[in-house]
């Protein structure tokens, strides 16, 4: 079998599938690396399933949105896949007036980059989620931002980009990157493994710092280990996404039936694992408390799974994508805090486009690797 | 957070036995089980166990698990029920869900004896209602005093599905037929033979063809399979039931372990996905432990000894015990069970087709294929002897880890000997005075005492009775043989039930004396 | 426990049988046929089939199929199901009301 | 209640709580306090426990221990209520589930 690809993609998650799939799409050969035994096993398939462009940073705005505006509306048609895609808008709930403040800054950025986001009132909010308890005193509302399967999106993708030809490996550690001739080409890994790549991108969550470190690049960026939790099917409630101005919990109504939440103890920063992303004593029963004093009328709803997932968090909140101008043939999408699964599919799409053209639609300037500068 | 030297997963045979051995050496134990009744699935083991005196043999399942809650209140065990642990997290935390809160255990050790799920199989109608598990037929008609169904299929014919088809046939319902894929019955052949001589037929080498019933079961169709498994056409057989049972077989509920990050492996020998772990329980986590089904699917017998060894290594580990006392205590329960561990049905002989018995008698093959030991096969295993008077006579003829006969007659009439194994033989000369001890102490069922020749023509039979109602004395019925099928006609000469007998009731009953080798049932006209 | 597995290797046509209508998860209805399908469309993994179909995340958070998926997605692979991991086990064990999870007794209970 | 067990050779009589009254899809039925309700239900010949989601195909009691969720119905309006481990009391309102209502699928 061969080893070298037009493009290797290390990390089999959201991103490395649909840049895989666009690249192969145009026609590029590409392998697939993925660490872990299962593809889509990190964020990717951990995540509360928002596709959101409210409450989001400018700076990587307009790449969300070119994904709602393109590729979204028709996602499970090009993926022969439901990704359950619901576009029907978003709540960002408050229960006084620092929530208000809070969550009127970010409404106001927001509309400054031409997103239709706006406050409303306890009575308008009421009319849109008729469940939500009475604490509830206003949110913004982004009627063009929904949910989606991560699921089935990201292994969709993956199915897609297989019958396209890409090879897809799993259990396949990449340890290092190697320059040849002043271009990045070669990727080694654990297994002893070595594949040749025209282009590398390294979309492997948090261990792309680690990985992107082999040749001298570093994106300064944390892991925390995020948890969400998911109910027994449900009567059908509402559609919109969820979330609040402190974070509390997030999450929406899947097609299923069940409720998907995300949510956090505090503790997310600093929680122990054992070298797996594992859920912690302290937080799902945290996440149910912040629910229930939203939505009382789940209390008896039963949980069925809880699960806990490492988000690569950047220095500055924001994704690094793009192209690593400085090692050529070296492209990124990492250190996505949080934010990867709505973005993932434009992410992917504009990554492709690039290594192809090298031209993007989307100017990923604000994006750019090299940004982050010392405080003083 | 609360502490514990030892929390305990799973009140049944296995965590009991853990609890009492960890709390009698000083531990400080605490045993949660998800259940409203302790014991496990020992409360709905309503037969005779097997093995020998230590293993509690001849002892009903369901009084082992009265005796292992008395143990562990004595040794100042906390057994707390309606407790669901739902997570095992890092550092030995344990959360469990007790009533309308959750609490939060840390534990010093923690013994994971989370017992066994059933297997299932499919078939068209598997999802229909009147399709259950074995376990379920247990639980209804057992725990909570309700018919499983009025007409069984029974699909399995391993101990559970054997068992299971007595304890049916117990209760009043009629079990239509045993069936099983194999070409071979899987269970030990007493449990087989006191199920078959009842009239229920079996059929190896079939399996269900379809289960039948829109909005619940109304009959099923079994068929034929070769050895590739694969339908024999024009060998269907249809039968009107309203209920199909499933017992093939158990995979460990080791969930809780994997959770916790302890090493698993796929372990077919041992039932499925289980930890790695060392003889005693000791799994890839410091200070976690398993014991029984959990690590692999075994007899409740050897869970507690299991369960023992592991409450010896947890006290050990925490220091409530010296190495060298733990050495020679587990090397006493190693021989406990080894002790267990022998036979034909020996885990290391799973799978295998074993033709001789250790003696080097060949195994009746239409035990293995029916259910019964052929008439005529009979008369080559030691335990059938023939004498004047009243005699015993054993059918057991597998050789199984059990020995309560050799100490149920008073008079030494019957002898294993050494080897828990050996099939039973009637010592020469020794002098059977009807007390009927032996009847009663079979776990198996397969003693009868026998009187060929009572000088009018007659002969009587005493065979052991659990059924009700108990026939009066002078009832007349019919005689069935060991296939279930009818022999002759038979008159109740006495029922004798004592204290002794253990609701083990003796039936005799008096047959034409041709008949005296062949009756082994009595059927109420 | 990680092991190199090509995604690309040949499993060979996806061939319908008389038994793909058969019901393997009951929590879910998930098919005999959807899982084969699904093994051919690249989920070779009990993780990736339960993700991909919903196999085994019902009620039952897959008590009764887990054994029944394992050997269908073996057979389509050619390998013994031994070789199959099984999915990860998650928290909770049983079924539990959020009203429940919520209520942590106090420390001195 | 026909399919009572009343007197088991080995276990004797089974002791049980006091009867009492219940509702099945407006139905009233006998049971015994404290007994699951699937085992009432049984008693009382009820086979049908529910009908799936997406086949509406029927459902029943299936392992009796609370594993499978097989017997689940509206029970007091709650559903998915494993009912082979709730304990049965007096004036519960049981209801076949259809989905996750109790609504058949006609009137959804």
């Amino acid at each position: 079998m061969n080893s070298n690809a037009e493009v290797v993609v290390i990390g089999g998650g959201i991103i490395g599938n649909s840049a895989a799939y666009y690249l192969a799409k145009r026609g590029l050969s590409v392998i697939v690396l993925e660490g872990s035994d299962f593809i889509g096993n990190g964020g990717s398939s951990r995540n509360g399933g928002g596709v959101r462009q409210s409450g989001r940073d400018v700076r990587e705005l307009p790449l969300v949105m070119y994904g709602i505006k393109n590729l979204w509306p028709t996602l499970s048609e090009e993926l022969e896949t439901d990704c359950e895609y619901h576009q029907d808008g978003n709540l960002r709930l408050g229960k006084n007036d620092k929530h208000k403040e809070i969550l009127t800054k970010l409404a106001t950025n927001a509309q400054s980059c031409g997103l239709d986001v706006r406050m409303i009132d306890a009575a308008e909010v009421r009319s849109i989620n008729p469940y939500l308890s009475d604490e509830v005193t206003c949110a913004s509302w982004c009627p063009t931002d929904g949910h989606a399967n991560p699921l089935t999106t990201t292994l969709g993708y993956y199915k897609m980009a297989r019958r396209l030809g890409v090879r897809f490996i799993s259990g396949e550690k990449v340890t290092e990157l190697r320059m040849v001739k002043g271009k990045v080409r070669k990727v080694i890994c654990e297994s002893g493994d070595v594949f040749e790549g025209e282009n590398i991108l390294v979309a492997a969550g948090y261990d792309s710092r680690a990985i992107l470190g082999t040749v001298g690049v570093d994106i300064p960026m944390t892991r925390s280990l995020l948890e969400c939790l998911v109910t027994e099917a449900e009567p059908h409630m509402f559609d919109q996404m969820l979330g609040t101005a402190e974070a509390d919990f997030y999450g929406h109504q899947t097609k299923h039936g069940s409720f998907v939440f995300g949510g956090s103890s505090g503790f997310e920063g600093s929680n122990k694992d054992n070298g797996t992303p594992i859920s912690n004593a302290k937080t799902a029963p945290c996440i149910c408390r912040g629910i229930m004093k939203y939505f009382p009328d789940l209390a008896n709803a039963k949980i069925v799974r809880t699960w806990a997932g490492w988000s690569d968090k950047c220095a500055d909140g924001v994704a690094v994508v793009g192209a690593i101008d400085e090692v050529p043939g070296l492209y990124t999408s990492c250190a996505m805090s949080g934010h990867g699964f709505g973005i993932g599919p434009a992410a992917g799409h504009q990554l492709a486009q690039l290594i192809a053209t090298g031209t993007t639609d989307v100017d990923l300037s604000t994006l750019r690797y090299d940004r982050f500068k010392a405080k003083i | 957070m609360k502490r514990y030297d030892l929390i305990i997963v799973g009140a049944g045979p296995s965590g009991l036995s853990a609890a009492i051995e960890a709390a009698k050496r000083g531990l400080n134990v605490v045993v949660f089980d998800e259940n409203e009744k302790p014991g496990g699935q020992l409360f709905k083991q309503i037969h005779k166990f097997f093995g020998s005196k230590e293993h509690r043999a001849k002892v009903r399942g369901f009084v082992i698990g009265k005796q292992l809650l008395d143990e562990a209140a004595e040794a100042g065990v906390s057994v707390v029920l309606n407790a669901t642990v739902i997570g095992l997290y890092q550092d030995k935390e344990v959360v469990v869900k007790m009533g309308e809160e959750i609490k939060h255990y840390k534990a010093d050790a923690v013994v994971i004896a989370t017992g066994a799920a059933e297997n299932m199989v499919t078939f068209p109608g598997w999802t229909l209602p009147g399709v259950i598990g074995a376990g379920a037929a247990q639980t209804l008609m057992n725990l909570h005093g309700v018919l499983p169904g009025k007409r069984v299929l029974m699909l399995g014919s391993g101990n559970v599905g054997l068992v299971v088809s007595f304890q049916l046939l117990q209760c009043g319902c009629e079990v239509v037929a045993l069936v099983d894929a194999a070409p071979r019955v899987g269970g030990y052949g007493v449990h087989a033979a006191k199920v078959a001589r009842t009239g229920v037929p079996f059929y190896l080498s079939h399996t269900i063809v379809e289960a039948e019933g829109d909005d619940c079961v109304k009959g099923v169709t079994i068929a034929q399979v070769d050895e590739k498994f694969d339908f024999i056409p024009g060998t269907e057989k249809h039968f009107d039931v309203d209920t199909i049972c499933l017992a093939v077989g158990l995979s460990p509920m080791s969930q809780l372990l994997k959770m916790a990050g302890a090493q698993m492996e796929d372990n077919p020998k041992r039932g499925g996905q289980v930890p790695i772990c060392d003889e005693y329980g000791r799994t890839s986590i410091p200070g976690v432990f398993v014991a029984g089904d959990v690590s692999g699917i075994e007899e409740a017998s050897s869970a507690m000894i299991e369960g023992r060894m592991a409450g010896v290594v947890a006290a050990e580990y925490l220091g409530y015990t010296d190495e060298e006392a733990m050495q020679s205590e587990l090397e006493e329960l190693n021989k406990a069970l080894d002790g267990l561990r022998q036979g034909m049905f020996a885990p290391k002989n799973r799978g295998k087709a074993i033709e001789k018995t250790e003696e080097g008698i060949d195994i009746s093959q239409n035990l293995l294929k029916n259910g019964y030991v052929a008439d005529d096969e009979i008369e080559r295993f030691p335990g059938v002897t023939h004498k004047k008077g009243v005699h015993p006579v054993i059918e057991c003829t597998q050789n199984i880890p059990c020995n309560p006969c050799q100490d149920a007659c008073p008079k030494k009439c019957i002898s294993i000997g050494n080897n828990i194994t050996s099939l039973p033989i009637v010592v020469d000369n020794s002098e059977c005075i009807n007390c009927g001890m032996c009847v009663a102490s079979c776990s198996g069922q397969a003693i009868f005492l026998v009187d060929e020749d009572c000088g009018d023509g007659t002969a009587t039979v005493t065979l052991p009775y659990e059924f009700l109602p108990l026939p009066a004395e002078g009832t007349k019925g019919i005689a069935l043989g060991r296939s279930g099928k009818e022999v002759c006609e038979a008159t109740v000469v006495s029922v004798k039930s004592a204290k002794a007998f253990d609701k083990t009731n003796l039936l005799t009953m008096r047959v034409p004396k041709e008949y005296a080798m062949t009756a082994r049932f009595f059927k109420v006209m | 426990m990680n092991s190199v597995n090509d995604r690309s290797r040949d499993i060979g046509p996806f061939v319908p049988a008389p038994d793909d209508d058969m019901l393997i998860c009951r929590c879910e209805e998930i098919t005999k046929g959807e899982i084969r399908q699904a093994v051919h469309d690249g989920m070779w993994t009990i993780t990736e089939i339960r993700r991909y179909l919903r196999a085994g995340m019902g009620l039952c958070q897959g008590q009764t199929c887990s054994r029944l998926v394992k050997g269908i997605v073996a057979k389509e692979l050619g390998v013994s199901p031994a070789e199959i991991e099984p999915a990860t086990s998650r928290v909770p064990m049983r079924p539990i009301e959020m009203r429940i999870f919520a209520n942590e007794a106090k420390e001195d209970d | 209640m026909a399919d009572r067990i009343d007197e088991h050779p080995i276990l004797g009589a089974l002791e049980k709580g006091q009867t009492v009254k219940f509702t099945f899809d407006g139905k009233e039925i006998e049971g015994y306090e404290g007994e699951p309700i699937a085992a009432a239900l049984k008693a009382a010949d009820v086979m049908v426990h529910r009908y799936t989601q997406k086949e509406h195909k029927p459902r029943g009691i299936f392992c009796a221990i609370g594993r499978c969720t097989d017997c689940v119905m509206i029970v007091d309006g709650v559903p998915n209520v494993r009912t082979c481990i709730t304990p049965l009391k007096a004036g519960m309102v049981v209801k076949t589930q259809y989905g996750v209502s109790a609504e058949p699928f006609d009137k959804q």
